[in-house]
């Protein structure tokens, strides 16, 4: 039952001059991990934002879930995007911060569901604390909490195991896989290549904004640099 | 072609100057000094043109970008916006200049809080603030969608400024209609008025393409 | 299809105001400057408060000292006038019979002490009839320097 | 619906926020009773000429303090990338800006009352006149300067020099409303011999209700930029 959530046809994104992603075109089917990798400044974080609708893309086109890109509003819906940045108000506490962001979304939370997603995360003994005091591991489960609020179709993850201990690193691969359990679609970069190889069905290999490899992760010729 | 163009328009800008300078009665109150008139009236006029068509060019681009975003077709609407913006802001400091050498013998001062004066400056001041803000964002396509509201927003407070200031102080005279000028004047004014309407798209047109080469050159990089 | 209709709602709101801005007569209620009757009804209260008075320079009272460049001439709105003193340079258009707004304060002894002299020029524009010199008085005026 | 909900959760975020940690309020209400502090000194000590100037001055102040805070309401939001999450949540990016328009507006309000006072108090300023003339054009003035503000500091959030353009864009926007706000507080501390407060109110109404629509209107573009 292959069936595509994410269709990409020429995408370009040009930045100051530069194409910092260029001609890309790819196929990504439903329930499948993909792991983005590549040096720095490849486009591996461009990638994400185009497709989390946070920027437009400068030519090409895309399809998220049956919408293009520019039709926002149902994409978001679907979509969720974790990024290097977590997006969190320090001066409000862990439950005040899931609360804030269902209410402008437009959903109802209920007390027990805050539980649950709390509990999931391992956080439920500090969801009064404000978040300026937690530790950065806390704030990234925190925000995994607040992805899994409206059980996403498609999950975007700006290198999710970075900053993470041992302990937080396997806890964020069993996540990953959890979702993928669940149906979801997971599209993450990294840097750590023995944590995020046996977790991915594909690996898409950017460099200077170009495909170099969209394929399995056994069959990575040896001249692709990661 | 286009050279002859130019040629052409700019010896009728200088006819109409000449015509207005010499081939017109001298006013009865002011004397030669409301010779003035015919820069300054019609620079006042077709600046505020200018304005407008940047009011209209930002719209244009707003509504398009909803419909398909096709860069090609916004691009067009953000460079007229900003070519109209750096020929309107010359022609309104034009006009402030002449209007200020204009009030020195008939107000008896250089500067007067007068509410159409006080208007273009802050005119001015408004346009000059658009320029500069699309000096700082170097990203083209951001640079459009952001300017295109500020084209908007700035147009709709012309009319809430020339209100208020005109209640605060009020000095200038009524506007003239042709009836209370002297017809020799009313034909002098209005070859003027052409006249600069003509310099007006000329330089819209010449910084519209100065701005398409500028961007196809960053292109090329 | 909402959108829309907000878009046109709102587009009808920034027209609706912006027309009752030009044709709502606000400023029926905005006085700029008040006449010499106006003035002087208010007795007492007026003196030494800051005020723009406005009327016509009455014919033949106007009194040039060029040295101490000290100017003065009677206010006449066609009912009652006031005593106008003015340590400025006049305008060239500064004449008999002509509009003008001075900013000041009257004192106590009934003279107004001008800060600033503005003429009212009118908006009409016609050439010199036969025997009119323009621009004469003003010539008069900077000769006698 | 959706669009109230959206608006009072970011109006009470940012309230919560603001009140746990009061940044802009304290630097602000300081800032204000020390500009009023210096004028005195800076204008001298003729009571009759710092009278005259006050509801100038009053404006003037927060004009320089609405600045202040109105960068730093968004600066907040650009820590720890929150604006990217806000713009990607909200359900509508127009409730969005109108919740932090509510905010600014509070904080304006608030560092009026208090530059107020404190004027009232240092300049030996009489009570005013017209008590609710003077709360409309507080009321209304600030609205003006909380919309376009939030609008302008949105715009400029993104580009170099931020906190120069942001004046640079926003003061003379905003001289319709300054004009209008002076003259009113002005015939409400005094009372005018010319004047009544009426017509620069209903400018001042005029100005607030078509900056809302339009800012409103607009807003989308900038936030998804």
């Amino acid at each position: 039952m292959k069936n595509p959530v994410i269709e990409l046809k020429n995408l370009g994104h040009r930045y100051a001059g530069t194409w910092a992603l260029h001609r890309l075109s790819l196929q990504i089917d439903e329930g499948e991990v993909v792991a983005i990798l590549g040096p720095n400044g490849c486009g591996k974080t461009t990638l994400l934002k185009i497709l989390a609708t946070r920027l437009a893309p400068t030519c090409g086109e895309g399809t998220l879930l049956g919408h293009p890109l520019s039709e926002t509003a149902p994409i978001r819906k679907g979509v969720k995007w974790l990024g290097h940045e977590l997006g969190l108000y320090k001066a409000l506490t862990a439950e005040e911060n899931l609360d804030f962001f269902a209410k402008i979304s437009g959903q109802k939370i209920l007390g027990r569901q805050l539980d649950i997603l709390l509990e999931k995360v391992g956080l439920q003994k500090n969801r009064r604390e404000k978040v300026a005091a937690f530790s950065t591991g806390m704030k990234k489960r925190l925000s995994l909490a607040r992805i899994l609020m409206e059980n996403p179709q498609i999950l975007l993850f700006d290198e999710p195991h970075t900053n993470l201990d041992q302990e937080g690193k396997k806890r964020m691969s069993t996540l990953i896989l959890e979702r993928k359990k669940a149906g979801c679609t997971v599209l993450f970069s990294s840097h750590d290549h023995p944590e995020t190889i046996p977790l991915c069905d594909k690996i898409l290999a950017l460099n200077h904004g170009r495909l170099v490899y969209f394929g399995p992760p056994g069959q990575i010729p040896k001249d692709v640099i990661l | 072609m286009r050279y002859i163009t130019a040629v052409v328009l700019f010896i009728f800008f200088a006819f109409a100057q000449w015509w207005g300078l010499t081939q017109t009665p001298p006013d009865a109150m002011m004397g030669e000094v409301q010779k003035i008139m015919y820069a300054h009236v019609p620079a006042a006029w077709n600046s505020f043109l200018a304005f407008f068509v940047v009011f209209i060019a930002s719209i244009a681009f707003l509504i398009r970008k909803k419909r398909r975003p096709e860069p090609a077709e916004g691009m067009f609407w953000d460079r007229l916006a900003r070519s109209a913006a750096e020929v309107g802001v010359v022609l309104t400091g034009l006009t402030l200049c002449l209007g200020s050498i204009w009030g020195r013998p008939t107000w008896g001062v250089w500067w007067t809080w007068d509410a159409r004066l006080t208007t273009t400056a802050i005119l001015f001041f408004l346009y000059v603030g658009y320029l500069s803000f699309r000096k700082f964002v170097d990203n083209p396509e951001r640079r459009a969608k952001l300017a295109a509201p500020l084209g908007v927003l700035i147009f709709l407070n012309v009319p809430i400024v020339y209100f208020s200031v005109k209640w605060w102080r009020t000095l200038h005279q009524v506007q003239s209609s042709p009836s209370t000028m002297d017809p020799a004047m009313v034909l002098a004014l209005r070859l003027n008025a052409f006249a600069f309407l003509g310099v007006l798209i000329l330089f819209i047109y010449w910084r519209y393409q100065i701005a398409k080469r500028k961007s196809e050159h960053e292109e090329a990089l | 299809m909402q959108k829309k209709l907000v878009l046109i709602l709102g587009i009808v709101i920034i027209a609706g105001a912006l027309g009752y801005l030009a044709f709502g007569k606000l400023e029926n209620n905005i006085v700029y400057f008040v006449t010499p009757s106006e003035l002087l009804a208010k007795g007492e209260v007026a003196f030494g408060k800051p005020v723009r008075l406005g009327g016509m320079v009455k014919k033949g009272t106007i009194e040039w000292d060029a040295q101490n460049t000290l100017l003065q001439f009677q206010m006449n709105d066609g009912t009652k006038e006031i005593a106008i003193i003015s340590h400025e340079t006049p305008p060239q258009m500064f004449q008999d019979e002509m509009g003008v707004v001075v900013e000041g304060k009257l004192s106590p002894d009934g003279i107004f002490r001008a800060d600033r002299l503005m003429v009212r020029h009118s908006n009409e524009y016609r050439p010199p009839k036969e025997g009119e010199k323009p621009a004469v008085i003003y010539k008069d005026l900077v000769d006698t320097n | 619906m959706n669009f109230l909900r959206c608006f009072f959760a970011v109006f009470y975020k940012d309230l919560l926020s603001e009140l746990r940690q009061k940044e802009i309020l304290n630097t602000l209400l300081f800032f204000g009773v020390l500009i009023v502090f210096l004028f005195s000194f800076a204008l001298g000590t003729d009571p009759g000429l710092l009278k005259k100037i006050s509801p100038g001055l009053l404006w003037l102040v927060i004009l320089f303090s609405s600045v202040l805070a109105l960068d730093r309401s968004f600066q907040a939001e650009l820590e720890e990338g929150c604006l990217d999450h806000l713009v990607l949540y909200a359900s509508s990016q127009r409730a969005l800006f109108l919740g932090k328009t509510a905010t600014n507006f509070c904080a304006i309000l608030i560092v009026q009352v208090v530059t107020a006072f404190a004027m009232m108090i240092l300049f030996d300023l009489p009570a005013p006149d017209d008590f609710p003339l003077l709360a409309a054009a507080f009321l209304l003035g600030d609205l003006g300067i909380a919309v376009l503000g939030t609008f302008y500091a949105a715009l400029t959030i993104k580009t170099r020099a931020r906190q120069a353009m942001l004046p640079l864009l926003l003061f003379p926007m905003l001289i319709p409303l300054l004009l209008s706000a002076v003259y009113a507080t002005q015939t409400a501390m005094e009372g005018s011999l010319t004047n009544s407060g009426g017509s620069w109110l209903s400018l001042l109404a005029i100005y607030d209700l078509i900056f809302l629509t339009a800012c409103t209107l607009a807003i989308e573009p900038l936030l998804e930029t």
